[in-house]
């Protein structure tokens, strides 16, 4: 009878849940926000600054070429190679520019950490699926491109349970 | 057109010429929309294989948790039976041992079948290009129609892959 | 004929009663490896792990990369515990190195790795759900993770992979506004804890199907050098959170949780009450927490190890974690050994499923906590 | 003597240094670096740590009882480092487990010295049982020949198993010897655990097995 008794029990919870919220975040239309516009350092401080660690954005006009990114990333997963650009800086006299093949980056962050020239960013797009490999070669052009991200839902919680929004 | 019809050398040419034609008008009015239901069905019932290989496959218990729910695209929970397959998301390294399980594993599934390679590791090696034990992407060892960077990627990455993969079925001859 | 066959190579012997069964790596009940299984009717006669399927060679690697990029690979073996294995690596390269960490980043260290601790244990508890065969407590469990994900979230950067904890410090200061939040979220956390008792822990299929299987006792757990939850739900009180308190964990408040019956049903239920206990760490480490100051200490470019060896251990997911690094003046560690708690706890998996119903092969393979991937490394 | 060297060669060969080495290559760095003998190690002088009274008397334990047999590299806090014979090892092994109170293994691992011609195997101990103990790590190490050209299992680099002594080293000991080729005697099981079936190179954790590009 105990067992009947704590099957019931057992049902019972599960029935209660029909009254809370779905949690579901409902994907192409809702998107979850971050904290700020993703992973940033502040070489000054030494000291990264919260964020999401997405994709790369390249600042052109603060690139130097110096190859630290690289360096940072050559034991690690050996995603950054550095290539030459058309274009003329005067900080970046080799014009050569970091480019990632997202299909070995592993969005460590360490070349961010590692750029001492605030030209390396990580932003809060993560939406980089693709039908062929080559397709996931960033170059520095396409790196530069600020990403257009909606992202608005947040976790809410409330007597009836969380949800998004 | 008619003139080569009657001619008698270019006549069996011109024959293979209108059969062709009117075959391809056929699959036009039939064929068609017949892909495309079929199509249509496949869409919405993907089975994946239950077959972890990796780290990636907490990822991928995450997209069918609750709160990214891929049962909403048509994707069902990874499937222990093989037979009823039709989708194999490579979830993370493959190593030498596991490499022939995996053609193994794919070689039993009902055609049609769709690859996903996901996480960095599937894709390219990632982490683990000069490691003894480790392949460079399973793409010596299966045909992968999408790769999903990312190490692990978000769910809401698998499931764009997953969507990006539907769009190709959609492109794809039915049957 | 035998005897001339080289070490890891044998004949089998072909015994018409008895049938063996491969469970793994392609199988519902069975994670990234394979069990050997030989059954006589219902009854498993003898069982012969094999793992490797996730063998990736950590430990070699770790011997050509310097001791920042070690960082992200190191974590890779657990990545949903990535706080907890990253930990003993930086208290092992802190020693070798001679760094000081400041007060506040050894506070945010154990935040980081009591929330990963949380998501560990509700994985492997959704998980547990799944191959019992109760999909309820999949779906909760995996739904709840998610709260603690977006807290390390915002804290890190990244869903599961946080390379958060670094040498010297964390890799960024905490958001804004993120006490707050986590609290907020943590008391919500622990309602729905609650609920799991009903349908879960007091749920009398379950108890039918975990009560009394796969009997580890005091001693054998001793004698096997189990570790973690597995050790505890054996009766014996061990937790290096206690026993060797490393950075702050001396100053907060928590009771490890002991269990003495030492079935599977314990092993399941030890994990779950030690999630309370890691809310409890959580609360007290954010009211003890210095609100301000320096969480990173700026190490060199390419920092030497001396000519030294160092072996420090924490209590992860899964039991006890510790590194064993050898230095020999070099940017490169000389070797790097991973003493991981799913490697340790292997060991039970023959010793615990000889004698034993096949259909509680699942139920007694999972209570042991184990993580194919860790223990490949 | 050493020291005054690099104290002169330090300032002038940074000072000629700094142009020359952007343009090599890391390699042709490193040499140059080694060949002027400068070292970046810190060599600020290492202040002597005070040795634990604790941990000093159960090495002392261990000193009396084999006097010597057995050699304790360090005392620290909470670790201690006893080396000893690979014939002795059963031996010490008996006595740690039953006098002292350590009662399982926490892990088996192998490294390898090239140079020397050994490969050291090293267990880490710890205790369950006693309560005073349960900070501590006894590090239990001993050598074994190595080989050039290693068939593991067939040569001259092998050593009594704990197994006996210590139960928990089953399979950690089976990882030692497919990683480094040492063959434990008295070992049910060596059998291949991790490595794939057809693995048919030298023991991956040598030091001269070299990964990919390295």
């Amino acid at each position: 009878m105990s067992t009947a008794g704590g099957i019931i029990r057992a049902l019972n919870s599960g029935v209660k849940h029909l009254a809370i919220r779905r949690f579901t975040l409902r994907y192409p239309e809702q998107k979850l926000k971050f904290v700020g516009d993703g992973f940033q350092f502040n070489p000054e401080t030494g000291v990264g600054i919260a964020g999401l660690r997405g994709r790369h954005i390249l600042y052109h006009e603060h690139c130097t070429g110096c190859q630290l990114c690289s360096v940072a990333c050559e034991g690690i997963a050996e995603a950054i190679g550095m290539v030459k650009v058309n274009e003329t800086w005067k900080q970046n006299k080799k014009a050569i520019m970091p480019q990632i093949d997202y299909g070995k980056c592993v969005f460590c962050g360490l070349c961010v950490d590692a750029c001492p020239f605030y030209a390396l960013y990580m932003t809060n797009d993560y939406e980089l699926s693709s039908f062929t490999k080559s397709a996931l070669i960033y170059t520095p052009a396409q790196l530069a491109i600020k990403p257009k991200i909606s992202q608005d839902v947040e976790i809410k919680i409330d007597d009836r349970g969380a949800s998004h929004g | 057109m008619l003139k080569e019809f009657f001619n008698q050398e270019t006549a069996p040419h011109a024959t293979n010429v209108l059969v062709g034609k009117l075959g391809d008008i056929l699959v036009r009015a039939v064929g068609k929309p017949l892909d495309y239901a079929i199509n249509w069905g496949r869409i919405w019932s993907l089975w994946p294989v239950h077959l972890e290989t990796a780290c990636c496959s907490v990822e991928f218990g995450a997209a069918s948790s609750p709160r990214y729910d891929v049962e909403r695209f048509g994707i069902i929970e990874a499937f222990g039976s093989l037979r009823q397959c039709d989708l194999i998301v490579v979830m993370g390294t493959i190593t030498r041992k596991m490499a022939p399980r995996l053609r193994m594993v794919y070689d039993q599934m009902p055609d049609p079948k769709y690859v996903i390679a996901m996480g960095a590791c599937a894709i390219t090696g990632g982490l683990y290009f000069d490691s003894y034990n480790v392949l460079p992407g399973i793409d010596g060892v299966l045909p992968v129609d999408i790769y999903v960077p990312g190490c692990p990627p978000r769910p809401e990455t698998l499931i764009q892959g997953c969507m990006l993969l539907q769009e190709k079925i959609k492109r794809m001859k039915g049957a | 004929m035998t005897t001339q066959l080289p070490p890891g190579i044998q004949l089998e012997n072909i015994d018409d009663r008895i049938m063996t069964l491969n469970v793994g790596p392609q199988h519902p009940g069975s994670g990234h490896m394979r069990l050997i299984i030989k059954v006589d009717g219902d009854y498993i006669v003898s069982c012969d792990p094999d793992p490797g399927y996730v063998h990736r060679g950590e430990e070699k690697m770790a011997e050509y990369r310097n001791y920042i990029q070690n960082i992200p690979h190191l974590e890779r073996p657990v990545i949903h515990d990535s706080s907890n294995i990253l930990y003993p690596y930086c208290l092992a390269v802190e020693e070798l190195l001679g760094i000081e960490v400041p007060e506040r980043a050894k506070y945010i260290r154990v935040i980081a790795a009591e929330l990963n601790r949380c998501i560990y244990i509700l994985y492997w508890l959704a998980i547990y759900g799944i191959f019992l065969g109760h999909s309820t407590m999949f779906m909760w469990p995996a739904g709840d993770r998610e709260l603690f994900i977006d807290l390390l979230e915002a804290m890190s950067g990244a869903r599961v992979t946080h390379a958060y904890l670094v040498p010297g410090g964390v890799r960024n200061d905490l958001p804004a506004n993120f006490e707050e939040r986590c609290l907020r979220q943590v008391d919500y956390f622990e309602k729905r804890l609650k609920e799991y008792q009903a349908v879960f822990y007091k749920n009398p299929i379950l108890i039918s199907r975990t009560e009394g299987t796969g009997i580890l006792s005091r001693t054998d757990a001793i004698r096997l050098g189990t570790t973690g939850s597995v050790l505890r739900a054996s009766g014996v009180n061990f937790d290096i959170r206690k026993k060797e308190p490393y950075d702050v964990y001396e100053n907060l408040d928590f009771e490890p949780v002991v269990m003495k019956e030492g079935d599977s049903y314990a092993r399941s239920y030890v994990p779950y009450l030690e999630m309370f206990e890691s809310c409890r760490i959580i609360r007290d480490a954010i009211r003890k927490m210095p609100k301000s100051g320096s969480v990173r200490t700026k190490l060199k470019p390419n920092p030497k190890g001396g000519n030294d060896e160092v072996y420090k251990r924490v209590e992860s997911g899964r039991g006890a974690l510790g590194y064993y690094i050898v230095s020999n003046n070099r940017p490169e560690p000389y070797r790097v050994k991973i003493s991981v708690g799913s490697f340790r706890n292997l060991i039970c998996m023959p010793y615990l499923l000889k004698g034993e119903l096949l259909g509680n092969m699942p139920a007694v393979y999972w209570s042991l906590n184990y993580w194919p991937v860790e223990a490949d490394r | 003597m050493s020291s005054e060297n690099e104290k002169d060669g330090q300032p002038s060969g940074t000072a000629e240094s700094s142009e020359d080495v952007k343009s090599l290559s890391k390699d042709e760095a490193k040499k140059f670096y080694e060949e002027k003998g400068i070292d970046f190690s810190p060599d600020a002088p290492v202040k002597p740590k005070p040795i634990p009274q604790f941990e000093k008397s159960i090495s002392d334990k261990i000193a009396s009882k084999f006097s010597s047999k057995v050699t304790v590299d360090y005392v620290r806090n909470g670790r201690i480092r006893v080396s000893t014979k690979k014939e002795d090892i059963l031996d010490v092994a008996h006595f740690i487990r039953d006098e002292l109170g350590y009662d399982h293994a926490e892990s088996v691992s192998g490294v390898d010295y090239p140079d020397s011609k050994e490969i050291e195997v090293v267990y880490h101990l710890g205790s369950y049982t006693d309560e005073k103990l349960a900070n501590q790590v006894l590090t239990l190490a001993t050598r074994v020949p190595r080989e050039e050209i290693p068939t593991p299992g067939k040569d001259s680099s092998r050593m009594t198993s704990l197994r006996e002594v210590f139960y928990s080293v089953e399979f950690h000991e089976r990882e030692c010897f497919e990683m480094f080729g040492v063959y434990f005697e008295g070992h049910p099981d060596n059998r291949r655990l991790l490595l794939p079936e057809d693995w048919a190179d030298i023991p991956p954790f040598r030091k001269d097995f070299k990964i990919k590009g390295r």
